[in-house]
């Protein structure tokens, strides 16, 4: 693990650096939000919370502008947000509403929005990542100045699909960006039980794609190498590999009882919990005061708790659209025309 | 003179899959089990727990997330003297070894002129109504009837999903073990001192003189709900749990055509190409004359499965959708 | 005044498919080939021979052999506004590529809530006959069928493998194409002004009142010779070629039946979950009381294809096999 | 390409340098037969000759006891002679013969032999990479000293089951030998065209595992690598991969028209003709005589005709035996029992 950076670079505004804590904090509360609607049974199926790794996508999205394509995982509700989607939307998602951004239909795994261009949640561990670089070779072919930024875990690295789509993307010099979120842990497997070569950041010499390892926890060094990592994507000189460093703070999914890692592990990890870090470096650069965290905490939730009521008020899809979107009709035809 | 009594206990169908795991390490060194968090995690689905302690890293072996590569390493340590139990953790993430199955475990058999068997068994979880949406909620058991040279079981009791397992250790050949994911929380007895199981022959679950209900799995147990509420119309089926899915048991479903001349197929997969197709082009090939009406059957809606549970509800086969299906056999006799 | 006349020309089914491709380059700018050796090596049954030339290796691209990764890569660049052909070399190597297919391509569409349509077509070879042994003689795109939110087409003919493409990269979802390999060789005849070829109905290649035969792809002239041997014995068949076999074209199927009232299944798939299961299933339950007889099928033995030429034409259906099934249908009397 | 070697070395007996050339000499052979009865048709399907190659199987295979283990492709004649399947059970196997390696059911690209532990022939590329990897697992959970070399292609490497089975191997620390037979291309497409980093070499070490770049084309130098890689595997350190860099000089298969490489480009390789290049080492180092090599030659060639005699009057298997192995019977269940 790279070590924490403990200080704020003098060119950070003040007004950058409260979006950032204000994004992390929404993510946070959100998914706070998720987990107890999910012990009221409101949210079912699985759930996989982002806590401990809001800095990836917060510091991440920033250097993407919006033509850009982002691919995800079933472990997406950061990014989702902090790619744009309306929380809203993916509050009605998670409650299966037919005002979700997916229409209710995906939930949690599966968060889709076409105005973000955001391909998806895929629950599938390596599934997403082909898809990345076919969105990538379309941009590339149509001459689009565009880059898609792909996300997934340490797990998804021992996966073939993951080398395949490595070759692939740095054999054509595609634009996208490999961003890989290693928390450490694939469900209850180490990383250690599962990669002969830890340091994942090694494996992009294989394919003579750059590779950096950065401090997932550290929403700014995050931020530097997304920056670092996009623009060197959208010069066209290929892909990129970022392996983060993270952790997640909770269970792998609502239904873990976590006897895979010592609490002693977490709670060492909890220190660097990317939102209290970086509050308090804020704090100690004279960029923040209390008063300004409480108020931007409380306006996450605030929006949290707005996005509940409006879930709830939403509609069940009626059981007669079963099967509609099976295959395409007029709806899904009028948007093809626009990609 | 003591009564010999069959003395059971009571544990959940994971617990009864576990113990099934369990005693086959005890009784066979060759044993061991291999997959995605079965040791650590205690397998996804908890049915594996407490293994690792008991048998060790050796012989409880968490994977890296590589079906393909771990069920290739399963075949090829089967071919070179052990009895590897390979778990996928759903059958949702089988497509991905699905090469292996097919090319290399279910083949090389034949392909060799019969010098290398495959004495693999690979279980994973499959089938929906957990609200885990379209890439989770698979049944597609049916895919591997069509592969010859592989078995395919379906335990839908606790005693089946605790001693199919050895038999199939004992199986010179590869098969495969369906259990159904939502069975796992669900409470049943099993005997203490187990009987050998087969993997030949399905089951009567239910005598029956009107109907014929075939099912396996997942839902056999809405197919015996609708069965006791026909029974209350007046209608007595029987009901057929195939626990093989191939080599299917053509006897036992013939058997009781010839005797009901009427027949509901329940099935979970996706209607088009389901397993019950084919139960339905056999009982047409073999048994069409003693048919008083077509066979029907109830499957899964063609949909991809979606997250609302009041839309997965209604893409998978309910038990008023079987009971309709029987009442159809009928005409408007019944209704 | 000029009666209008269609000219043609004659080439191979292989000259077809790759006019075909030609065709819709040249028409849809967003439309290119991807796959394993189809630009300099021309394809690994010269379908593609001279297309990199033509259109270039932007259009044209040869990919390393990483069929999960680029199908899926496919499957990326249609959601992103192009019209990719992906070709997988043959259905062999397609269950690499599966869970792309199964959990992307067909399935992104509904589980985005209309969002994401996946306008691909994947062309593969499929078929045995070749004595090319057990892992490269598979017929298995009736697995294929059995997944809702794709299309499947077996072009049977030179006039549809040319055209069928061109239908497909209209369609907004992703299609399958299936060429039977044992074809590319034949010649045949193909108008020089095509009229669009439509991806829906099945085609009544014969016309009969006695009998239905029922296939498609690599079958179909088993099967059209087959009736014309019966058709000298005074028993007239009707041949079906189901052209498209996800949807199936019920009606036509049905139609025929309804005239003839005993059928015959012509499959290459191995017997057991074949796409044959599926249309006995589906008479069963829509024409069960117009048939005389029970339906019968025709399919591959359940053995992996052996490479001897005798022992393969052993496993494989056969003319006389397609001849005898329909005088069984008639019993004795005219056998 | 590393330099090719030109002189002996002294350790270099002549009986084994006899051997080396004349088991080179029966591969060669052996395929040229294969190829004359192709166009006869006597010999039918995919055919893919190792011509060209021939160093690698025979340089590589001495370093092997008899329990070790061979997992191979559809380019496989070679290693099947190296490893000592009979040439009259191999020829009736090409001729789809019941006395056939494989009962005939096989043929070219499927030979299997129990006895030499010769665990095919895969026609999937990159399918009998993970085999490989369980057969060692195997072997190690019981306890034997036994390695298993996997051979495959440098197209195979773009494979995921390569990488999966890559880390497994590493990660377990179990005794395979990855034998990458690197000659250049994979059907029409050139290395460059498939691997965004064409060095195969430089995969292993993204798996933590030893790797080296070898001249397939130099029998000795095979015979040298493989020494040293199967000593470092027998010896529980893990696995090792060896890149053989070597050409084949004829077609992919028979079918193959050969559009995408220039003649002069085979030309230039069939220089290093593995045959020619040693036999005329053996001469400068007084090793070889023109009369030996001749009576090798004549001695090669003479176990290939009679092994054609033997196959040609070999039987078909029964029809009726086809659907037999579809599951094991009683004959299955004898071999069974040692393994
Ligand atoms: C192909 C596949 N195999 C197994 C699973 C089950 N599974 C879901 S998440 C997960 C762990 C993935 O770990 P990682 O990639 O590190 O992502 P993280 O959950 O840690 O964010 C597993 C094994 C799956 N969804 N897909
Ligand atoms: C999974 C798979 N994809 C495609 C093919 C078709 N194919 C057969 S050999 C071959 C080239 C393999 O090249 P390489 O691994 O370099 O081995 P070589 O033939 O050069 O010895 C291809 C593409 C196959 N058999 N299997
Ligand atoms: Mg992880
Ligand atoms: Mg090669």
């Amino acid at each position: 693990m790279t070590a924490h950076q403990t200080t704020i670079p003098e060119t950070l505004g003040k007004e950058h650096g409260h979006l950032m804590l204000s994004e992390m904090l929404r993510i946070r509360h959100f998914e706070e939000k998720c987990a107890e609607l999910y012990t009221l049974t409101k949210v079912r199926g699985f759930v996989h919370l982002y806590i401990g790794e809001e800095a990836i996508a917060v510091g991440a999205m920033g250097s993407l502008s919006p033509e850009d394509s982002i691919v995800s995982t079933y472990r997406e509700h950061g990014h989702a947000l902090a790619r744009g989607i309306g929380m809203n939307a993916l509050m009605a998602e998670m409650l299966g509403k037919v005002e979700g951004c997916a229409r209710g239909r995906g939930g949690s795994m599966h968060i889709f929005d076409r105005e973000t261009r955001f391909y998806g949640g895929n629950a599938i561990v390596g599934g997403g990542i082909p898809l990345a670089v076919g969105i990538a070779l379309a941009d590339k072919m149509r001459g689009l100045p565009r880059v898609t930024a792909c996300f997934f875990g340490d797990g998804a690295v021992a996966e073939g699909e993951f080398h395949e789509s490595m070759n692939l993307a740095s054999l054509w010099q595609l634009p996208v960006l490999f961003y890989c979120e290693n928390n450490q842990y694939a469900m209850g497997t180490a990383i250690e039980r599962a990669q002969a070569e830890p340091e994942l950041v090694n494996k992009a010499s294989g394919y003579r794609m750059p590779g950096e390892a950065v401090d997932g926890m550290d929403v700014l060094a995050v931020e530097e190498a997304s920056k670092r990592a996009t623009e060197y994507v959208r010069s066209g000189k290929g892909p990129y590999f970022v392996e983060f460093r993270t952790y997640r703070f909770r269970a792998h999914s609502m239904y873990d009882p976590e006897l895979y890692r010592e609490k002693a592990e977490v709670e060492a990890w909890k220190r660097y919990c990317p939102i209290e870090t970086f509050s308090a470096r804020l704090r100690e650069a004279g960029l923040l005061t209390d008063q300004e965290y409480t108020e931007i905490d409380a306006t996450a939730l605030a929006e949290v708790d707005a996005s509940v009521g409006y879930a709830e008020a939403c509609e069940w899809e009626p059981v007669e659209d079963l099967t509609r979107f099976v295959y395409s009709d007029q709806t899904t035809l009028e948007k093809q025309e626009v990609s | 003179m003591a009564v010999a009594e069959t003395r059971s206990m009571r544990m959940t169908f994971r617990q009864a899959a576990g113990q099934g795991i369990r005693e086959a390490l005890e009784r066979d060194d060759r044993v061991f089990l291999m997959g995605e968090d079965v040791g650590r995690y205690g397998g996804c689905f908890a049915v594996s727990m407490g293994l690792l302690d008991e048998f060790g890293p050796q012989r409880i072996r968490d994977t890296p997330l590589s079906e393909s590569g771990f069920v290739g390493a399963g075949i090829g340590a089967a071919m070179a003297g052990m009895r590897p139990i390979v778990e996928i953790m759903t059958v949702n993430f089988s497509m991905l070894a699905l090469d292996q199955i097919l090319n290399n475990a279910a083949t090389i058999l034949h392909m060799s002129g019969g010098q290398f068997n495959v004495p693999i068994v690979i279980r994973m979880a499959t089938g929906g109504g957990r609200q885990l949406a379209a890439q989770h909620s698979h049944s597609l058991e049916g895919w591997y009837t069509h592969i010859p040279g592989i078995k395919v079981l379906a335990p839908a009791t606790h005693e089946d999903v605790r001693g199919m397992l050895w038999t199939a250790l004992q199986d010179p050949d590869p098969v495969l073990i369906f259990e159904y994911a939502g069975l796992y929380a669900v409470e049943g007895d099993v005997p203490v001192d187990p009987e050998p199981v087969n993997i030949e022959h399905a089951a009567i679950r239910r005598p029956g003189s009107d109907a014929t209900l075939i099912t396996y799995g997942g839902t056999l147990a809405k197919t015996l709900t609708a069965a006791e509420e026909l029974a209350g119309q007046g209608i007595e089926c029987e009901v057929i749990d195939l626990r093989v899915l191939r080599p299917l048991d053509d006897a036992t479903i013939l058997g009781s055509i010839r005797k009901t001349h009427r027949a509901v197929i329940v099935d979970e997969g996706w209607r088009t190409g389901s397993l019950s197709a084919e139960i339905m082009a056999r009982i047409m090939e073999q048994a069409f004359y003693e048919l008083d009406v077509p066979v029907a059957r109830v499957c899964s809606k063609e949909v991809p499965m979606p997250y609302p549970r009041h839309l997965e509800e209604a893409a998978l086969p309910q038990t008023e959708d079987i009971v309709r299906a029987v009442h159809n056999l009928f005409g408007d006799r019944n209704v």
